[in-house]
């Protein structure tokens, strides 16, 4: 609770802070002091000290494991405000309130990871997504943003009728929006037809928000859109609550409607997630390999890493959990820190790139690890993370999933090492300009690095807090 | 005491029950049509240049009326709608006004204290002014 | 009335959304199909409630349930207009930089 | 214990990080000071576990902790893994020594650079040969395929190098997956990845022992470069001479050796298993030696050489001689880690010049080069008393009482490497220089530390097979005692000592018989390839070398020629081929990305009518499926 009613105040206090203060270099610390507050109130919370006591009438249902991801996707966007802030203060005019609306996102987030209710599910999403809808073409002048804008306000809102509409016919079939009550109720009743549909549209809705194939399109063209600022927020943070939300919502569901408890009418969930991975990491690798922009390429990264992602979804046990968590974690860092190297690039391209690593070898060498951390590397977060999503499902049997997943990843190294490549193995055609970087920036790498190398060595400083 | 529900709100609907209702919508359209058909067969009809023109309160006309406007009337457009909608909670709140007593206000003031900060920003931010 | 009716006319109604969504190429119409289609939801949930408290009520004449559906469509309608303010905004600036709300002037993000 | 990779991983962060600030000899310094350390804490440990013997697992820290299972950070250091650590040490440390003259040119910065990555790559080879469970090793394994990449790649500049740093980095992972393939059917099965209790596990079907040991080879196909995923390593020749040494010829190679060695209990209990590897590792031995033959480029020669060794020492594993597959290990990082060091001083003298047929009449300029190199020569050759005898011999007699097919296979190999070394030595030494002028001029000994290592290496490559003098010949196979506690399943062969006098003495004669014919045919004519003068000059000195130049040596070369330009390139192919389609996909999928919001949703509504259309035909579908599989 804590989470969610700070969260909704600091956008608030922004908000007002752009109406009544003056001196625009102050938003930032601002924020950054609210992100503070919040990351220790979560973790308040976790330790058991709640700030506020409501009674939700079990519409949100607080645990250890949400407030924990809580904290994994506050503290990851308290990184990314401190490296970024410089960036979004260059966006446009209105600082303050772009980061009202990363406030607000991460109210959505906070209602994300605790929703037991299927009405709080819907709010946290669209609490998390309009705000981003106006990130995303907050570059007011420039034409792409303007597209990315309207591309994703009008695919999102037309997967948020979707989404609805499995809730009605859920409602409709189980009489309550309760998560456990369907649960519940389905093993007593007879499942209906529809439910099941209810349930598909759900996935189809999800899918969408998390960019699994087929359902994927408008990822590329927002990411590569929007002011490259903003997609390191939209393709770390919000991606990977949108997982946690996947996952939370369909492993009460997957049981009850599967294809074994109910032959009559029930799904064959294994067949719809493998059709989903594998579209996605084709979709993902394969398209990411012929980009000729380096955002445009994390782009269909971003959609490959979700498939790996999904492989959470295909075997919830306890090992694809912990996962997930070592997933976001890892994907969160790599993303910001590859993300912060971008945006200071003139030319998104790979020859932008060009030896970078000879005139800026500290962004070079963050940008290396960044990657080697999504190409999954082992002595990176990023293979164990793969590990764990890949050992779940040979543990559930399907060991052949497992090497569709290697082998895409095997994919994903070449297009992965192209930048790498560039930066250490080309030089660049004429003078190239300066980079500008602060100190702050190359503390936020440092931390990035730092953190993809611990947890990629010691990936149990991250999960040991599971269960302290 | 229970909460009023809203589905309270409705009776038992039969066909009989719309009967007057029916007769009365089939009375008011009969009206506007018999006026309509009388006033069109009974009036002269002159048609010249000036009567096909449109008329704008007697006033010249100035031009073709799909200029494109000034941002200001979609902004107020834009909060209105928001500001219109979000009535819709006080609805719930005034069936069961009494019902929900202090707490009830409390929610609803706290509802109403977010409004009025949204406002505030609108008005610092100068959304609402009209002169440029 | 068979409820069976009621979510035949909402799925005819989605149906109709989705349908303008693909077809139309003006901005604001694919937007008011897109609403058309929350709409359709709406009365289906509506619809919904109205079957589970009529079910409930043979039991107990004073029973709640039901009054979640309704109210579901209340957060429906807000959301909605929240993101009709915000879907409004990006077509207007759109608008003021291509001058055309016409969607099949968004291809510059491809490939 | 964990001093051995704490000092190398040390070494590569001071000099990465300070790579601007130190002066070339301090880098050179900290770099073969921590391989230095590392050696004499090796040294320490070795004589602990030959006293001892027992073997101590040393756990660090809780790596993984999972619901399923628990891995530790945990090294091992018991027979087997002291004497690689003695290899990768030692050897290590005399190449950082040469390199320190051999880099001298580069600027500061990039030297530093150098010597991170050398220590780097020491300290992932330690936890690949330290760790006590397969995923450390899968760590160390992953470590030193990076630490390889960027040493070829080092000379960045040239995009062929970058390439070939490319090539190896993605032929090594294909042999990756099956590694981690492997590591996971094991956690799977067994719910544990330490050696010991993976050893001791006996839920094993035959069908899990062959799936794993099958997925292990692939991996040791990789990283060990055989058929089909060796070449890699010569292109990988383009990396500075002493990464040729250490990496692709005395230690990373060896991985896969040493990971089939530790498995050997594994691979003892599968049959098939052992048979692929025996015929791969013959196969690749056979074919990348005629390769040999017809190579111009001093270090290719070598790299092929390398390949066809590891293929015997592949064999070795196969025919379950893992005591003589891991001496051959040992004694091949001798003589290779010398004869490529050798070669590097050749390269250094010729400036950079690596085709032989510019060489020539080098004896007199280099005169240490020369001794030393000869001396590799004729350990690799496989003459007795030398290292190479010794090994080679004993990985032949395990193969003649497995298969005497396999041995005569092995004994041609063995002659065709004897051709080519001895070939390659009279290119090189003997005759008369055939370089420009100013080469000439510029003709010197390298400095001492470069000479120093080559003669350490030389007199290991001499005396090094006295360590395992069989028992045949009255020694008292000392290796073999000291490693029967980790190699269990070792196969004894039960040959008598006839036999194996024969086997030694034929094996020989034929080795020294190509040796000498070599230096005949190359010593005073060295023009390659011009078979005109060649015939004639030949006649002359032995009467029946033109038909044995028709009979055998033509028809080599030329198959020689055709695997090296058809099959190579085929498999060449093979791999680019499956880049090219992903790069064809790649274009052909982009394009349904096109950019229209409106076909955007007519796709996913499409798309969502699949999945309805799937969830009511399912039933089908899943028959379907489950007959497929």
């Amino acid at each position: 609770m804590n989470a969610i009613i700070l969260s909704a105040i600091f956008g608030v206090v922004l908000m007002m802070a752009s109406a009544f203060v003056s001196n625009r270099s102050l938003y930032k610390t601002i924020a950054l002091a609210c992100l503070v507050l919040l990351v220790g109130a979560n973790i308040a919370e976790t330790l058991g000290y709640s700030f506020f006591t409501i009674d939700t009438h079990n519409m949100l249902a607080f645990n250890k494991m949400g407030l924990f991801f809580n904290t994994i996707c506050f503290t990851a966007t308290l990184l990314y405000v401190f490296i970024s802030s410089s960036e979004i203060e260059r966006v446009d005019n209105y600082t303050a309130e772009y980061f009202a609306l990363i406030f607000f996102s991460l109210c959505g987030i906070a209602i994300l990871t605790s929703f037991n209710n299927l009405l709080m599910m819907f709010l946290g999403i669209e609490i998390m997504s309009i705000p981003l809808y106006i990130l995303t073409g907050s570059d007011k002048r420039n034409l792409k943003s303007n597209e990315a804008a309207l591309k994703y306000f009008l695919m999102g809102s037309f997967s948020t009728g979707i989404l609805l509409l499995g809730i009605a016919f859920i409602y409709g079939a189980t009489g309550s929006f309760g998560l456990e009550s369907i649960k519940v109720g389905t093993l007593q009743m007879q499942l209906s037809i529809l439910e099941v549909t209810g349930c598909i549209l759900l996935l189809i809705a999800f899918a969408f928000k998390v960019s699994a194939a087929p359902f994927h399109f408008w990822t590329p063209d927002v990411y590569d859109g929007a002011p490259s600022v903003f997609t390191s927020f939209m393709a770390s943070i919000i991606k990977v609550a949108g997982f946690y939300a996947f996952v939370k919502l369909f492993e009460s569901r997957i049981e009850t409607t599967s294809f074994a408890t109910n032959p009559a009418v029930g799904v064959n969930w294994h067949l719809l997630f493998a059709i989903l991975i594998i579209a996605t990491l084709f979709v993902g690798n394969i398209t990411a390999v012929f980009q000729q922009s380096v955002k445009r390429m994390l782009a269909y990264s971003s959609i490959a890493q979700a498939g790996f992602m999904l492989f959470a979804l295909f075997s919830v046990n306890a090992f694809s959990k912990e996962g997930l968590y070592l997933y976001a974690a890892g994907y969160c860092l790599a993303t910001i820190g590859i993300f912060a190297v971008l945006v200071r690039m003139k030319d998104y391209t790979f020859e932008g790139f060009n030896g970078l690593a000879k005139h800026e070898p500290t962004l070079a060498f963050a940008t290396t690890v960044c990657l080697l951390s999504l190409a999954g590397i082992p002595l990176t977060v990023g293979f164990f993370a793969k590990y764990f999503m890949l050992a779940a499902v040979v543990k559930q049997g399907y060991a052949w999933l497992a090497i569709v997943g290697v082998l895409f990843a095997g994919v994903s190294i070449y297009y992965y090492f192209r930048v790498i490549a560039a930066m250490y193995f080309k030089s660049a055609d004429e003078n190239p300009a300066a980079v500008a970087t602060s100190s702050t920036v190359k503390i936020g790498l440092a931390v990035v690095v730092a953190g993809i190398i611990i947890l990629g060595v010691w990936p149990h400083a991250l999960l040991n807090f599971l269960y302290f | 005491m229970p909460i009023h529900s809203l589905l309270d709100a409705t009776v038992v609907n039969t066909a009989n029950n719309y009967f007057p209702i029916g007769v009365q919508l089939l009375f008011a359209a009969g009206f506007v049509a018999t006026m309509l058909i009388m006033s069109a067969l009974l009036g002269p009809k002159r048609k010249t240049s000036d009567k096909l023109a449109n008329f704008e309160s007697g006033i010249e006309i100035t031009g073709n009326a799909r200029q494109p406007m000034a941002i200001k009337y979609f902004l107020v457009a834009i909060l209105f709608v928001l500001f219109d909608v979000e009535v819709i909670f006080f609805y719930p709140y005034a069936v069961n006004f009494r019902e929900l007593g202090w707490a009830g206000f409390g929610a609803v003031a706290m509802f109403v204290g977010f409004f009025i900060v949204g406002f505030t920003y609108i008005i610092k931010k100068g959304a609402l002014i009209w002169e440029d | 009335m068979p409820i069976q009716y009621y979510i035949a006319l909402a799925v005819i109604l989605f149906s109709i959304g989705v349908v303008g969504v693909l077809t139309r190429r003006n901005a604001i119409i694919i937007f008011m199909c897109i609403e058309l289609m929350l709409n359709a939801t709406n009365l289906l949930l509506v619809a919904f409630s109205k079957m589970h408290h009529g079910a409930a009520l043979a039991a107990d004449a004073a029973t709640k349930v039901g009054v979640e559906g309704q109210l579901f469509v209340f957060f429906v309608m807000v959301v909605a207009a929240a993101e009709v303010s915000v879907g409004l905004a990006i077509i207007v600036m759109m608008y003021r930089n291509v001058h055309s709300v016409d969607i099949n002037f968004l291809n510059r993000l491809k490939n | 214990m964990y001093l051995v990779p704490l000092f190398p991983l040390l070494g590569a962060i001071i000099s990465g990080l300070f790579r601007n600030q130190l002066s070339k000899t301090a880098a050179g310094i900290i770099a073969s000071g921590a391989i230095a350390a590392s050696f004499v804490v090796s040294f320490l440990l070795f004589f602990q576990v030959k006293s001892g013997g027992a073997i101590a697992v040393t756990p660090l820290f809780t790596f993984i902790k999972t619901s399923a299972f628990t891995i530790d950070f945990a090294f091992q250091v018991d027979q087997l893994s002291a004497l690689f650590l003695l290899i990768i040490t030692g050897i290590g440390f005399l190449i950082h020594l040469y390199s320190t003259a051999y880099m001298h040119e580069e600027e500061p910065h990039h030297f530093a650079r150098y010597f991170s990555y050398l220590n780097l790559f020491v300290f992932s080879m330690l936890l690949l040969v330290m760790g006590a469970n397969y995923v450390i090793m899968f760590i160390g394994w992953e470590g030193v395929g990076l630490c390889s990449y960027l040493l070829i790649g080092y000379w960045f500049k040239n995009t062929n190098y970058t390439a070939a740093a490319k090539k190896a980095f993605i032929m090594n992972r294909i042999g990756d997956m099956g590694f981690l393939l492997a590591v996971f059917y094991i956690l799977q099965k067994v719910g544990s990845a330490n050696y010991a209790t993976v050893f001791a596990f006996d839920g094993f079907s035959s069908t899990d022992v062959t799936t794993i040991c099958i997925l292990l080879f692939v991996g040791a196909m990789g990283k060990s470069a055989q058929l089909p995923l060796y070449t890699w390593l010569p292109d990988a020749m383009a990396g500075p001479t002493p990464v040729s040494a250490l990496i692709h010829a005395a230690t990373m190679v060896t991985a896969g050796i040493y990971m089939i060695a530790r498995s050997n209990v594994l691979y003892s209990a599968s049959e098939i298993a052992q048979h692929l590897v025996a015929i791969v590792g013959l196969a690749t031995a056979l074919f990348s030696a005629t390769i040999a033959l017809k190579q111009n480029d001093i270090k290719k020669v070598l790299a092929y050489s390398t390949v066809s060794q590891l293929g015997y020492m592949f064999l070795g594993l196969g025919v379950g001689a893992y005591t003589g597959a891991v001496f051959h290990v040992m004694t091949h990082a001798f003589f290779k880690a010398l004869l490529f060091l050798g070669a590097g001083s050749v390269i250094h003298a010729m400036h950079h010049e690596q085709d032989i047929r510019n060489m020539g009449g080098l004896k007199k300029h280099l005169p240490i080069t020369h001794i030393t190199f000869l001396l590799g020569c004729i350990a690799i050759a496989g003459v007795p008393p030398f290292s190479g005898f010794f090994s080679k011999d004993e990985i032949l007699a395990a193969a003649y009482a497995h298969n005497p097919i396999y041995w005569g296979l092995g004994v041609a190999g063995a002659a065709m490497t004897a051709f080519y070394m001895f070939r390659l030595y009279a290119t090189t030494f003997l005759g008369s220089f055939r370089g420009t002028q100013q080469q000439l001029s510029h003709l010197h000994e390298s400095p001492i530390s470069m000479t120093l290592p080559l003669m350490v290496l030389a007199l290991l490559s001499v005396v090094g097979g006295f360590l395992n003098v069989p028992e045949v010949l009255h020694g008292n196979a000392a290796l073999h005692h000291f490693l029967s506690p980790v190699l269990t399943s070792e196969s004894k062969h039960s040959l008598s000592h006839s036999t194996e006098y024969i086997l030694m003495g034929s094996s020989v004669a034929i080795a020294t018989l190509a040796l000498i014919f070599a230096i005949n045919k190359f010593s005073k004519n060295p023009e390659l390839g011009e078979a005109t003068g060649l015939g004639k000059t030949l006649a002359n000195k032995w009467y029946v070398d033109e038909a044995y130049d028709a009979a055998i040596v033509k028809p080599l070369n030329s198959v020689s020629l055709l695997f090296k330009n058809f099959v190579e390139k085929g498999i060449d192919g093979l791999v680019n081929g499956s880049g090219k389609l992903v790069q064809y996909s790649s274009r052909q999928v982009r394009l349904v990305q096109n950019g229209q919001v409106g076909s955007y949703i007519l796709y996913m509504v499409l798309s969502m009518v699949i999945l309805f259309l799937l969830w009511w035909n399912q039933p089908i579908l899943t028959k379907f499926i489950q007959k497929i599989f």
